[in-house]
């Protein structure tokens, strides 16, 4: 039964993140414990938090309630070489990769826009080596979140085995001592900054969030540092009033930041619907270097911060179509 | 051994597209009162499909927690808010895929850019070098999870010899892999495994024996030998090739006016 | 690094249950997926569904949220030879134990009433070689029911390790093929019934929980039948209004039985408190063999059902006072 | 050595019995601002009593998924709805003990019915048959799982030479097993441990090289000797022995009125 014991097969590509528990826990042990106001701005959470290399994991799900406005800030402050877990990640790695601030990336699903199509722009950046790259599942980068959020090394788990995107990961096999069946090992991942909008949240970072989590509250607990954007400050006591609700506690958060409509051009469950207008400018604009540098220029570089690239888009008037749209109310018009 | 007369010439009627075609078709296979993880794209439509005609049941479990919505519309995401919409769980991925894991999920349907004779699925890379290839896809998404975990695999691509292939170039997500009983040496849940692909062309099965991909059903007016053309492998013929009923006008008018007004699948073409 | 692999340490006592994934998968396999409508009565869920030598697991706390009535009910139908995961079981692994339904226990808590000190009556059966005893930690139990819900044969962990408990567990060490480093390997746990009393749930079995959810949630999930008592039955429209609410799905439970009270004598989180004289009565008639005799004739076979029950304990008025205590509010007399 | 003058057959204060002391002084120990896993009993009280006094803004974790509640009163349960009354987080075991096993969790505070020279304690079975023991305790409950992943282990007992042992007939939670390195070698996590022991008679705590057992403070009108008189191995002494402040007339105050008025806990002589 255990003679697989010795026979571990592995992916040959880099494990970017170390999955060391006694190192993680030596971090988390510095962590704040106290109840303190961590209320700032996007662009100060950005700098303070987010160093150059860093390792990074967005929660949301690629273009649903993604922080697009730290994302945004990323680019703006000019973030270099990061990593990142491109765990379903679809306009936050494209913004990412586009503009040159990756240099590595855990890939699940990036370059595609599901019913949308590739998008171009992503598909140059992920094609170049300049991004080092490993490729994983949707849930092999969940249950990996999973893993840090737990404190371990490592996951068994029965995806991944026999085809090339074990080969092309980092995962190896493991025999399970009570079966002797085999399993695919996944290393924890343990991120260095995790970025997670909310629906709600208190001033000190205790979060709720309506409909699915998809893999946020794993994610939120395994990174060494968490930065909050929030539709929505609320009071703590509305938090103490539902405690079953809270599914980020705060002492896994640095930094929380109030950006109504922070998730645009994204569906942000139950507040508004996807931008399809922003989205398909955006690919069509992406179809060239030119188009990609010009998105950027406008809607990047060229506002001061995420109120003003809201005005850009459409401001108020677009904000409430799009609310409207989330919540199948017909428009008048 | 083809069991209805049709020959290569027919005019074949304009009044659908293949896509719509693909998702009619794809709408009838899934069984009532089973559950079934929704890939993104055609998969979508023709479960949402399938709810509004065959298996109003039919138990719908998106990847990023969504189970059983009633869904207002066609989802643009598997993650987005139509897929909790009215649902009876609102979850997470874990959940969801650890579901699969444990056998509660009866099928799972899925697209593709490659698929090979095993069913073998590529949504990765085109090209040898995998740190630069020619072409990089979206990677496995939720596929490889999904291929791997749920009982039967249901596949909608369209049909072409640069699809199906004798090699992918890449294996994202298991079919058979190299054949019959290749899945549960891998390691893999024992008894999953491919069930069906959904073509422009025909309905494709597999042969018990050897896992290798056969011919079950041609669409209309497509000839046996226009689906062998179409394909880069080496198809088996099942015992009785059928021939895959028409769209019926009340399956286009259905996905025109309620699952896709917007044509964001069937407007694709 | 691996020098470890193969140098295995196991936990001497018994594993019950087997914890071979595909074996599990082929028994969720045949469970209906379709919405059916499960309601039905405590004497038909544990006639149908529980079998003599069936392993049981036990939602809620031991003397929280815990399915009373299906406890006393199996005790009224003499059930016999069952195992049980002893889960923080107080209360229903006492009733259990004490009648001589059990013939095997993985323990992690037994015997204790925490701060109300140990049972006489629970003491008498488990230090009696008729049970069989497997030891664990609290988590330890909650993670098999992870590794269980997740379709997985084991799960590593940091716990157990180095002890005594270790030692008189089933679990063994595994070691990471990551990080060289040692755990605790835990066998997945899947029990044959699952019992869980929740705060609301619709005919079909989705449930809702006010509080913590302890392990209910994978409890359930890993169970291959489950018997759900709720203290109130809803509409399946109220479930879809909320679906984030809902923290077990129908396609886990086989049987739905609306119970109010249905958690007496434990505290039923926002509820109902503690019956505190009915449990220092219940202990005090424990200290005897011929006390829990008298205890067993009058409070389980000497009535019909929980409704029965209930009158006998106090009826309306007292169950008004359990839930002026948990409410906080003073009482007039 | 001893930095306070004191004799055995000083007449004692009878103003408050060993539970209220131990309590008392249990509830200084923990930092304000600390996170903290409240195992049942004299614990809860202590962590109690400390919220009111010393640590308004410790957080309190309960194993049964509450974080930091406004206790209404005195938890009969540390799964009960006053664990997580007005909380900022009612959660599951699993993400409790989860967050202590990635190192979040400074202090648990624990009970027990055996202890030896490393701190490991004994709370399964007196005897030494497993199967048929002379007597059942409870088991771990958590006190494995908080005492092996937590940081520094708090343990509140009353001291007699049948609870504080050379050698505990089961070891059921890890004090530091053999000694120094064994929890490493075990496979615990890094820099975990025992880190004080509250008794009736003084406050232990443990020699840095040896992991062994040490004397630290006397309580008010307890001799040196009276402790070692009272405990079943040799316990070493720390450099300097301080004596323990009394419990003062606020602290019963508070913990009769406000704690325990009930007599739960302080009510158990």
């Amino acid at each position: 039964m255990y003679e697989n014991l010795l026979s571990i097969e592995g992916g040959i590509e880099e494990l970017f993140v170390d999955p060391d528990p006694d190192k993680a826990r030596a971090a988390f042990r510095k962590k704040e414990r106290g109840l303190k106001n961590k209320v700032t701005s996007v662009k100060e959470a950005v700098d303070l938090l987010i160093k150059d290399g860093d390792y990074l994991a967005v929660g949301g799900f690629g273009h649903v309630r993604i922080p697009s406005a730290i994302i945004y800030e990323i680019v703006r402050q000019g973030k270099k070489n990061l990593g990142l877990a491109g765990h379903t990640s679809i306009y936050d790695s494209d913004i990412l990769a586009s503009a040159g601030c990756m240099d590595r990336c855990d890939i699940s699903y990036v370059v595609g826009y599901e019913i949308r199509g590739l998008s171009k722009s992503a598909r140059r950046a992920f094609e170049s080596k300049k991004i080092r790259k490993t490729d994983w599942s949707n849930c092999s980068l969940a249950w990996r979140f999973w893993a840090g959020s737990a404190g371990l090394s490592f996951v068994p788990t029965r995806v991944l085995l026999g085809t090339d995107t074990f080969k092309h990961s980092a995962a190896k096999t493991i025999t399970c001592p009570f079966t002797g069946k085999k399993f695919a090992a996944l290393p924890a991942l343990y991120p260095d900054v995790g970025i997670v909008h909310v629906h709600r949240a208190d001033i000190y970072g205790n979060c709720q969030i309506d409909g699915m989590l998809v893999s946020d509250s794993h994610l939120a607990r395994a990174s060494k540092r968490l930065i909050i954007t929030t539709e929505k400050l609320i009071h703590n006591e509305e938090i103490r009033s539902n405690p079953s609700a809270t599914v980020i506690p705060y002492w896994c958060v640095d930094a929380v930041v109030e950006v109504p409509y922070g998730s645009h051009p994204a569906n942000m469950p139950g507040e508004y619907w996807f931008d399809d207008d922003f989205f398909k400018m955006f690919l069509e604009m992406g179809k060239t270097e030119e188009g990609t540098k010009k998105f950027y220029d406008e809607y990047i570089y060229g506002v001061e911060d995420f109120d003003e690239y809201l005005e850009k888009v459409g401001g108020f008037k677009k904000m409430k179509k799009l609310r409207a749209q989330e919540k199948l109310i017909e428009s008048g018009s | 051994m083809i069991s209805f007369p049709l020959a290569k010439g027919v005019v074949k009627m304009p009044d659908y597209n293949r896509l719509e075609l693909m998702v009619c078709v794809g709408s009838r296979m899934l069984e009532d009162h089973s559950t079934v993880e929704v890939g993104t794209g055609v998969p979508m439509a023709a479960t949402m499909l399938a709810q509004k005609l065959y298996a109003p049941s039919i138990i719908a479990i998106f990847e990023a927690g969504g189970v059983a919505p009633i869904m207002p519309g066609l989802p643009i995401s598997v993650g987005d808010s139509r897929t909790f919409h009215k649902a009876l769980m609102a979850s997470t991925m874990n959940d969801v895929m650890e579901t699969c894991q444990r056998g509660m999920v009866d099928y799972t349907f899925l697209g593709g850019a490659q698929i090979d004779m095993y069913g073998n699925l590529n949504s990765t890379i085109i090209g040898d070098n995998y740190q630069e290839p020619q072409v990089r896809f979206p990677g496995s998404g939720g596929a490889n999870d999904l291929g791997s975990l749920c009982w039967k695999t249901i596949v909608i691509t369209p049909m072409d010899k640069r699809r199906f292939v004798e090699k992918v170039n890449f294996i994202t997500t298991p079919g058979y892999l190299s054949g019959k009983g290749a899945r549960e040496k891998a390691g893999l849940p024992e008894g999953t495994g491919p069930y069906k692909v959904v073509t422009n062309l025909a309905v494709l099965g597999y042969d018990e024996q050897t896992c290798r991909m056969r011919i079950e059903s041609l669409h209309p007016n497509v000839s046996l030998e226009e689906v062998k053309e179409n394909c880069g492998f080496e198809l088996l013929e099942a015992p009785e090739i059928r021939m895959t009923p028409p769209p019926t006008n009340e399956e286009l008018r259905v996905l025109r006016e309620e699952v896709d007004p917007e044509g964001y699948i069937i407007g694709r073409q």
